[in-house]
């Protein structure tokens, strides 16, 4: 694991404090079929520094979806504002794309694997990546060995496996390369082993290539690992409990850093404020 | 646990604001007839924009197969107040009651068991498609050799003609029942009974509306085709009497009072479809 | 011809079948073709009532659908073109003329564009005409051409079903002439709101045909006259419909205007100014007397020449017509009722 | 790390085991084929009986409206021989061949638009529900007038009739497109005309083809209405004049000759559907 | 947590062998729409036990729901068979429910959370559960709120959240009362505290109405927490690489059992094989 970029040991030192995304007592309450109103998430005040790895977790139906539904401009706020940059959220912005907690829907079915790399590739952020048909596929064929999918190229998403769609999708945005990188428990459907290689996939691509990201999980010890800060939601929409840092350099190693004392401190703290028990 | 439900003036301001995608205020008729009307403004703006270039045409060079808007709304005021227009018009909607009130299972069941059953399918497609493409009209010295004149031989120059759309549209939903809830009824261990009812059907429905409301458009065309070719009262008798005497004016009141009736119908029907697949409104993306 | 199969044919005073009983009327089911009003008239001033019938009719687009409809039981008595009662007997059908209606008319307009190129029955050479699809309409437009001087296979047929179709083909251009009805003739020519056509060359049809001969008639089937009483039926229902016809052909323009405008929403005094010739073009091709098997003939043999590929050959007139509509015209009578 | 691929023999062999559910051989036109036909079998020996049992009762109780099989048969194959039933028949296709070329850009332009558009649906609902509900054939002399008798005509006539399954269909199709797809799209930031190239096509596909296979039945048959009212050739044309003349063999053997062809079409149609919808197989539970 | 039943105790301790699930050879091989056969799961030798609960863990795409697919007799296995009692399975058996991994799609979407409860009681195995609506949404109530769900009668699982709509599925499944309880991946979209929740009730369901549970998860200690035997599998369909027996006494405990040295020592070898490293 190579060391951070420079954006991220800012954002980390606090050297230069450049915001990516910023809230603004943002809310969010959802209009039911059955006419009552449901708290998606009470207004929360937050600024998440450009080139920084944020977890957020929570119990079920606390908001963590919502919150990343409203940054991703899929949702309008009920209240307050989101601005990405200096650019009010007033829909998906160009730099963000968003792997979705319900994956296996929104592959394109119609579409080989393979093609729905390609639709990542093709609707990248920035410039194309690939010159030619040919160096394209190689493209696609790297993005799948990376997730473990290496001979699938031709098959439909409906002929895989539910981790197998699932980094699918994870693939597919990564082929994207956004500035910002939306993952709703992108791993809640892999083996352990699959998962831990994930992980180092995605901090790994987050190091090289400077990115932000947004990472929703209900696994506290892959937060800790994986993010500079977790972010604890409130039950129901609750709205921001805490907002932890994790003060452990990069590159953390799987083993070791399950082993560091600060890790066993902020698990205990983190733990606790999702369960209830402080 | 309750989720936090917001009730009050909290709920009524939520409602105020733009809804979110998918996700409307409901269950208030009024409003969503108001908001309904609202967004097709647009067009019957495009519909007066027609009829008042037209009107501007006519008095330029007047035609009188096509007559004048003006024209043609004096002959129509004529005939609905002291003529038969009306009258005639109840008749062939009778008719056309009737007609449906057979088409519709009928076609509805016939499409959907179709769908549902690769057994049915086989015995019935030939027949269906054989049918449906035999124009009803050509074979029509055929319905009044075994039918007669009367209701009889309409409603199965209807079925014949209008069941179609149901039975495609039903068809194609109910073939269309996703692979996992194909599964879980099957798990559940529903009977072959139960399955239909409770996921084919409601899977379906969609499906289903779309054909009937294309039958319902179609079944008041054929209403008029059939009045015309053999009809002693009804909307088609009356047209075909205005165009046997040249009336072409009183030909053009009666079919745009087709229409308008058509076009009533169709509005009440979407409302209906509206509430009947309320529950897709958080699955769609329509806007 | 042997009309053994059809005893009555000998007997065209009907006197071996009893007359109806006015006072308990036979219901009968007529089919007629669409806006033909003759038997609704004839119904409502009481002429079918004083022969002891009880009319109820209903209507069909054309003679084949009521041909057709007679064979289903749909109807008893219906109306049809001589030719197609020619060409269901050709193929099959057993069926019997039991009242000759029509005549051809003495006219026939040929509509062309008032302002148009062709000013005489020569220019139509290389044009095209359109007519409606029943044989007898191209019989009578042959007829018509040959006697005007026009090779009538220079001329380029196009068949328009929609009679109301017409005009606006001639209007838009499609064709440069139109084989129409008067009432078309007189309601564009020089009126208010109306296309500007008037009437080519010399239509006088007695020039071609025959005006004795039957053109349209009522017409049975075989099955249902084999019962003694439908016969009584059949010898009544002509009786009655002469009988109305007789009357009718007395009325004059002011008599008429009324009648017209409730049966046929026409204003008679509005499209012919109340001109005799216009009204006489109008409204009288009905007979009034027996079968004319000569003239018939005649005219079936002007079809097989004109028409050969739309008429069937072979049928026997004689076979084809019952006795009831070889009787006499009748004496003129007032109508028995007033509907007004 | 390829997946175990297994080919050769062993691949043979596990076609030859009844594919689970949902799941086929593909890719083998022939096959397909073969069992595209086997199971509509026992539709056909339904027609079959129907014919046969006909043909009996004509024996017993000839009635020249409906003929007897045989009779037809004979006359069918006099009028393919050496009569003018192919002739009229292809005249017929090739119209309907350009009014279809038409009509399906059109109709599916104009249905997928309004199903994808909400200004567009404001715009063009009340015009295209009031055109559909419009019998074209009562006001066939104002077509005449503006378009004459040929063939640009027709095409007009079969295109308010033909073309609304299309636009209902495809309308409706491109409304349902599923939320979290079309979210898809926003996030990938896929421009309008890639939204609907990419997403909303694809998944509007399976309805506008069901849209399309309706419009096909229903422009042969207003092929042959259109023939009948103001015709000059074709097979309605032709039909008209077994009308005419009364042969009402000609009459059905004209008709049922349409039948058959509009089958086939049809079923060629129902391969190529299955063929654009393949990937649905792993998606629908339909048998 | 009160104690296992008898015919658990008999599974566990071996005194009567009386087999739920028997599959001899049973395989299957997928036909991909490109026309290549993917291997789903390599013949598979295994009985279950009545009253049993086994865990099935693996690699993403070893074929553990292909596994429970063919139990549930909704695919057909390409050799081999399989016996549900004494009875091939040919069909689903009228004994089980399955909760899917797919658990989104696997909802009614035209019904409410309540109704879709109400589907599951309506199809249950066995006798009717309620004899009046009334007290059949009493019924459905109570299952809402065993898996934290009291509030949503009326919402629509459209408007859920993911994980509330894994916990619908599950309670739809409960509500079935089945003798063999399928699950595959159920608690993937919960939080640590859910999961625990959930992990419990249906423990607790198991142990009061004699049920037998098949369980995939890839969270390996979940595995041994809850099961008698973890059945491990190949990587790629490979079949059966190990099966382990849970040879630690129930009632189990969340926090002790963790401590449970027997529980340590399987936890470090089931890890091994799935992670590969042994
Ligand atoms: N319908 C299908 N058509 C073709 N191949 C399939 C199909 N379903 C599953 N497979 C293949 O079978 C193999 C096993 O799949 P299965 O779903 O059983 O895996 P799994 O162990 O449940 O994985 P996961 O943990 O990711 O859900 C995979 O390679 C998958 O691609
Ligand atoms: N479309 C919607 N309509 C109504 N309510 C909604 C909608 N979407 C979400 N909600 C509600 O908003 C709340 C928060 O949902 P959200 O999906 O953000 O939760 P979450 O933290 O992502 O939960 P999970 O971990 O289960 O995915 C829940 O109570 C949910 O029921
Ligand atoms: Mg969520
Ligand atoms: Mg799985």
């Amino acid at each position: 694991m190579t060391s951070t970029t420079e954006a991220q040991a800012a954002a980390l030192t606090g050297g230069v404090h450049q915001e990516i995304i910023t809230v603004e007592g943002a809310g969010k309450d959802y209009l039911a079929l059955d006419g009552n109103v449901v708290r998606g998430l009470s207004p929360v005040d937050l600024t998440i520094e450009r080139g920084a790895f944020v977890s957020l977790v929570g119990r079920s139906g606390c908001g963590k979806s919502t919150f990343l539904r409203l940054v991703a401009g899929l949702e309008k706020p009920t209240s307050g504002t989101i601005r990405i940059g200096t650019e009010r959220v007033d829909g998906p912005p160009d730099s963000a794309r968003y792997v979705f907690q319900n994956y296996n829907e929104s592959l394109l079915p119609w579409r080989t694997v393979g093609d729905n790399i390609r639709f990542g590739l093709r609707h990248g952020h920035g410039a194309a990546r690939a010159s030619s048909k040919a160096q394209e596929n190689e493209l696609i064929q790297e993005h799948l060995e990376e997730v473990g999918l290496g001979g699938t190229f031709n098959r439909y998403p409906g002929e895989l496996s539910g981790g197998m769609q699932q980094r699918v999708a994870i693939a597919r945005a990564l082929a994207a390369l956004p500035e910002l990188l939306l993952l709703d428990e992108p791993f809640s459907a892999v083996d352990a082993l699959s998962r831990s290689t994930l992980q180092d996939l995605i901090l790994r691509i987050w190091q090289e290539h400077g990115l932000t990201v947004l990472f929703v999980t209900h696994d506290i010890e892959e937060a800790l690992y994986l993010s500079q800060r977790v972010i604890v939601l409130r039950e129901k929409g609750g709205g921001v409990e805490r907002d932890v840092t994790v003060d452990i350099p990069y590159p953390r190693r799987q083993v070791d850093f399950r082993e560091d004392p600060r890790y066993l401190r902020l698990r205990r703290e983190v733990l606790g404020l999702v369960l209830g028990t402080e | 646990m309750p989720d936090t439900i917001v009730t009050g003036t909290e709920a009524r301001e939520a409602e105020r604001k733009p809804p979110a995608s998918g996700i409307r205020p409901v269950g208030r008729a009024r409003r969503n007839a108001r908001r309904y009307f609202r967004s097709r403004v647009s067009g019957w703006t495009l519909v007066a924009l027609v009829v008042v270039l037209w009107e501007l045409y006519s008095n330029v060079d007047y035609d009188p197969t096509i007559s004048s808007p003006s024209r043609i709304a004096e002959t129509w005021w004529g005939e609905a107040t002291t003529g038969d227009l009306l009258n005639q018009l109840t008749i062939t909607l009778r008719t056309m009651a009737e007609a449906l009130a057979l088409a519709v299972p009928l076609g509805v069941g016939i499409g959907f068991l179709m769908g549902r059953s690769q057994v049915i399918w086989g015995l019935l497609e030939p027949l269906v498609e054989i049918l449906r493409l035999t124009p009803a009209t050509a074979i029509l010295p055929i319905y009044i050799l075994f039918l007669g004149l009367g209701d009889q031989m309409k409603v199965a120059v209807f079925l014949t003609g209008g069941i179609f759309p149901m039975i495609i549209n039903s068809y194609a939903g109910a073939r269309g029942v996703s692979k996992i809830l194909s599964e879980t009824a099957q798990t559940f261990r529903l009977s072959w009974l139960q399955t239909q009812r409770e996921i084919a059907l409601p899977f379906a429905m969609p499906y289903i509306l779309v054909g009937m409301r294309q039958s319902l458009g179609m079944s008041l065309v054929l209403a008029v085709v059939i009045g015309m070719l053999a009809g002693n009262d009804g909307i088609g008798y009356y047209l075909m009497f205005a165009q046997q005497n040249f009336n072409l004016r009183q030909l053009l009141a009666g079919v745009l009072t087709v229409a308008f009736v058509g076009y009533v119908f169709n509005a009440v029907f979407l409302l209906l479809e509206r509430r009947v697949t309320r529950w897709r409104r958080s699955q769609t993306g329509a806007a | 011809g042997c009309g053994n199969d059809s005893p009555a044919s000998a007997d065209p005073a009907g006197t071996a079948v009893p007359a109806l009983d006015p006072a308990n009327p036979v219901t009968v089911k007529v089919i007629n073709t669409s806006t033909a009003f003759n038997v609704a008239l004839a119904k409502d001033y009481g002429f079918f009532r004083k022969y002891g019938l009880d009319i109820q009719e209903s209507q069909l687009a054309n003679g084949t659908q009521v041909l057709a409809a007679l064979q289903g039981g749909s109807g008893e008595i219906g109306y049809a073109d001589l030719y197609a009662g020619i060409n269901a007997k050709a193929q099959g059908f057993d069926i019997k003329l039991v009242a000759n209606n029509n005549t051809n008319a003495e006219e026939f307009p040929i509509l062309v564009k008032a302002d148009g190129p062709i000013k005489s029955p020569a220019d139509l050479a290389g044009r095209s005409i359109a007519l409606p699809p029943v044989p007898q309409h191209t019989v009578n437009l042959r007829g018509f051409l040959k006697s005007n001087g026009v090779d009538p296979n220079a001329v380029k047929y196009t068949i328009v079903q929609s009679q109301s179709a017409a005009p606006q083909a001639l209007a838009g251009g499609s064709v440069d002439a139109f084989f129409g009805q008067w009432i078309q003739a007189y309601s564009n020519e020089g009126q208010p709101g109306a296309y500007d056509f008037r009437v080519l060359g010399d239509p006088d049809s007695s020039k071609w045909s025959n005006l004795k001969a039957t053109t349209a008639a009522f017409w049975v089937t075989g099955d249902w006259l084999k019962d003694p009483k439908n016969q009584a039926v059949a010898y009544a229902f002509d009786k009655a419909l002469h009988a109305s016809y007789v009357w009718f052909k007395t009325l004059k323009p002011e008599q008429l205007q009324p009648i017209l405008l409730r049966y046929q929403k026409t204003d008679l005094q509005k499209i012919t100014g109340n001109d005799p010739k216009k009204v006489h073009n109008l409204l009288t091709n009905t007979q009034t007397g027996p079968f004319d098997f000569d003239a018939t003939q005649s005219w079936y043999q002007l079809g097989l020449e004109y028409a050969p590929d739309k008429i069937q050959k072979g049928v026997d007139l004689r076979q084809l017509v019952y006795g009831s509509a070889l009787q006499p015209a009748p004496e003129l009578i007032q109508p028995p009722e007033n509907p007004s």
